[in-house]
């Protein structure tokens, strides 16, 4: 069973780069994902907003792909801000404690407002 | 097994199929009253089972089937997630990712933490006939 | 029959598990790509299915199942809802609105009417071992 | 697997009596509609709104069942409005028929101005 593939969005707000993803987020996504970083990385992004559809299947490969990016982000000392998730991901994020190393924020408003 | 209460759902051995699983199960938790929140749980439960059956239980076999039973009875629902494999070896660790992001492990383990975290209970059972099955329930109360 | 595309649910012979059927077949077909309508569509055709497996089919027997498989194969979803009982006496006349409610038709026949308005293809098919199979389809493209 | 039973409540607006229905409409689902109609009725009601749920789920037994109802009013001579369904069933309905005998209409305020 195919999954369909992840759409990526990369946009520029000052000095953050906000990663619009859409689609499920599971190991299908990595090659996606780590483009995505790639590319934004080589627009020298300092601040980062992963922004996922409130809709999304995550998966535990997708935790794992997801946590590969952060582990990069972290040796490139990038800030990382998530936003869109649903309540139930907020929660799974925050029992696997994604939000040790990633601020969750209600929408991108506020993750923008938050990390300018 | 397949009683009165029971329905039974038997997969490919492919990842995706889970999704399939995550639906039936919603639907059967639906139908005897969980709320919204506690079906997310429970999908991302499942989906997490059926995957570990598919990559471990029957490491990845193109042949192989995975087979889900849900049932409810005295207000708990109960879940099991069977393979063709024999099972664990250890009890997986819980993951560290503190240790995970400082690059000491590898991003794995996920799964089983969740489901752990996620349901009332879990267990592991090496059946006989070289299949292995994981247990998992949520009272409907909670 | 349990192909490497194919999922198999089988559900007690009770009014109400066909909403397990509903949720099994629509997460199938999300994943594959139907769109939210034509999967209310799929919805509605296999419970029809299923109530008529366990009432005509079945007969309404507690022991008896009935088992509902989706595959998706060159495009084309495939449902088929196999039950116990011998099949179709005779094909069933589509419901006049205008004689029901005139007290002249009693008010049945919707069930398989719904079907064949639903979907892409349907079929009746008397099998071998004292089972029926009422087979439906329906193209992705559509 | 029983099913939730529905709950009705009947609201006057002037010449018209609303059945506001929630939950599943399935052949469970009779006594409930039966009992409702009945009491509409005693009151009096020239014009009736049977209103669903949008999530509701219909099926052929309910169908049957409302189509009971409908037989009923058309005996008595009263003026039926249907509102609240989801697309799905709003087209299952057309399909059957039942908008011959009742007309949808987008929203209970619709269906209001339309017969009062
Ligand atoms: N069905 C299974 N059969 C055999 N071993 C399993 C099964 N499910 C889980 N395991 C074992 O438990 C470990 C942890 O699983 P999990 O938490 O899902 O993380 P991951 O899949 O990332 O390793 C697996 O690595 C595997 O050794
Ligand atoms: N699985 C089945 N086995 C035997 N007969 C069936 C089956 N499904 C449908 N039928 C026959 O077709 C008729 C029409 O079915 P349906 O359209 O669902 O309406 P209803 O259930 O209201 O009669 C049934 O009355 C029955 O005679």
């Amino acid at each position: 069973m195919q999954q369909r593939p992840n759409e990526i969005t990369l946009q520029k707000h000052g000095e953050v780069t906000l990663l619009d993803i859409r689609g499920d987020i599971t190991a299908f996504s990595e090659s996606f994902l780590n483009d995505a970083y790639r590319n934004s990385n080589t627009q020298g992004a300092r601040k980062l907003i992963l922004k996922f559809e409130d809709s999304a299947y995550i998966n535990s490969g997708g935790i794992a792909v997801l946590i590969q990016v952060l582990v990069q982000t972290k040796r490139n000392n990038q800030q990382v801000g998530i936003a869109g998730l649903s309540e139930h991901f907020k929660k799974v994020f925050h029992m696997v404690g994604i939000t040790k190393f990633a601020a969750i924020h209600p929408s991108i408003d506020d993750a923008l407002k938050a990390m300018s | 097994m397949l009683d009165e209460q029971t329905v039974q759902v038997n997969l490919p051995n492919q990842l995706g199929y889970e999704r399939v699983a995550m639906g039936s199960v919603a639907a059967y938790a639906k139908s005897v009253g969980f709320l919204p929140e506690r079906i997310e749980d429970l999908k991302t439960a499942v989906a997490e089972a059926c995957i570990n059956a598919v990559q471990h239980g029957n490491k990845g076999r193109k042949d192989a089937r995975v087979i889900v039973t849900i049932t409810f009875k005295e207000g708990v629902l109960g879940i099991s997630v069977f393979d063709e494999g024999s099972g664990f070896t250890s009890p997986p660790r819980d993951p560290d990712i503190v240790r995970i992001m400082d690059n000491l492990d590898p991003p794995v383990g996920f799964g089983v933490f969740l489901m752990k975290k996620l349901m009332d209970e879990l267990e592991f059972k090496t059946l006989p006939d070289r299949r292995n099955e994981v247990r998992m329930a949520m009272r409907l109360s909670k």
